[in-house]
């Protein structure tokens, strides 16, 4: 699975994209797991309420399941416009 | 239809000169501009936008189709500028076309209120050396319950 | 502030072009733009806008001081043309810029309120041989009990 | 006086401008004159209500006063924009 990160969580975390492996069954969970492995994540992922995540280019919610899912992006609230 | 996401600058001049050109059946055109305003200390060096480059095409599309959804529209463009842009310099635009002026000016404001926070754009502003994120703020979320 | 009655057709592309250009301060340009717009049945020959030309100048004047006097205004900028049309031809423009977008937005919307009941124009259809007075509407009157 | 017609005002009265001396102290009384000159007046102010009047480019009322007035027009409501 693909992991993006966006702005000051791509800049927290040190990279723009990676690939992990994951059993992960929800988002929830595969922030739990990447929290687990590094501070960097801890610190990036520490206020989950000010954070936004898309599935597959769509927003979504952190308690969206996982299955069939190839694209994770995290990032904060949008600033477009 | 029209959707550009790109980082060069846009021809806003030729831009609306094509816009709703040879429709006799809309009486109505609203376009907005974004502009890179300077701080009050006026010591903004560069506005830097990141997207995400797979989803800001699909994002905008949907927000222009919801909007074709709503209102009575003849035609809708969204240009988005990505990268480090100057003060002054404009970064976005939106036009919406009409037979009805009340319908040109709500799309174009729904356009603008969804852009602002379901399209995946963040800004970070450069000052002397300085560089931070631009916060989304709570009344931009809450602009949404507007519609 | 810019205030243009005028019998010739106006060029929107330079208008906005210039409108707002060198202002890093002005963070939102709205501008709207009225087409005439053809009849159901598609004969519409020609719009015909009579005004009065002593007050017509005075009264937008008044129109846009009183904008910029509510809302936080950069610029503001109003053409409007007199003379027949036909279907398809801009009859007049509004643009406004301000630091803020909700400013733009309302201060435009407001602009063409009072243009469309304060300003002394009246409109002509001239349909296949038949031409007849456009008639306010309620709803215009009622319009400016928004603001 | 000028008194300035436009519109359909214009059209049935079949001037666009024309010069008075009155001794009317209000707009009102002003149209009442009018009326009472010829049949083309009363067709033209046959309903107020369908009127609008400037006096001097001024949007006024029908019972405003014409003490120093120079220019009073009248036309059906505004079709701008």
């Amino acid at each position: 699975m693909d992991i993006l990160y966006f702005a000051w969580v791509r800049e927290r975390i040190g990279v723009p994209r990676e690939t992990v492996t994951t059993e992960a069954k929800t988002v929830n969970e595969l922030v739990q797991e990447l929290i687990a492995k590094e501070e960097r994540y801890a610190a990036a992922f520490a206020d989950i309420s000010a954070l936004r995540v898309a599935l597959d280019q769509d927003l979504s919610d952190f308690d969206a399941p996982l299955d069939g899912v190839r694209e994770v992006a995290f990032f904060p609230p949008m600033t477009g416009g | 239809m029209k959707i550009v996401v790109q980082e060069a600058p846009f021809d806003f001049a030729a831009e609306v000169e094509e816009f709703g050109q040879g429709r006799a059946d809309m009486g109505a055109i609203v376009t907005f501009t974004g502009v890179v305003r300077d701080n009050d200390a006026g010591d903004l060096d560069a506005m830097e936008i990141e997207h995400y480059p797979g989803m800001t095409q699909k994002a905008l599309e949907k927000i222009a189709a919801d909007a074709s959804a709503r209102w009575d529209l003849g035609d809708v463009l969204i240009i988005h500028r990505y990268g480090r842009l100057e003060p002054g310099e404009k970064i976005m635009m939106v036009a919406t076309s009409s037979p009805h002026r009340k319908d040109a000016f709500e799309a174009a404001d729904f356009l603008m209120d969804y852009l602002k926070s379901r399209a995946p754009f963040w800004k970070k502003e450069h000052t002397g050396g300085d560089a931070s994120w631009v916060d989304a703020k709570d009344s931009d979320e809450d602009a949404l319950n507007r519609w």
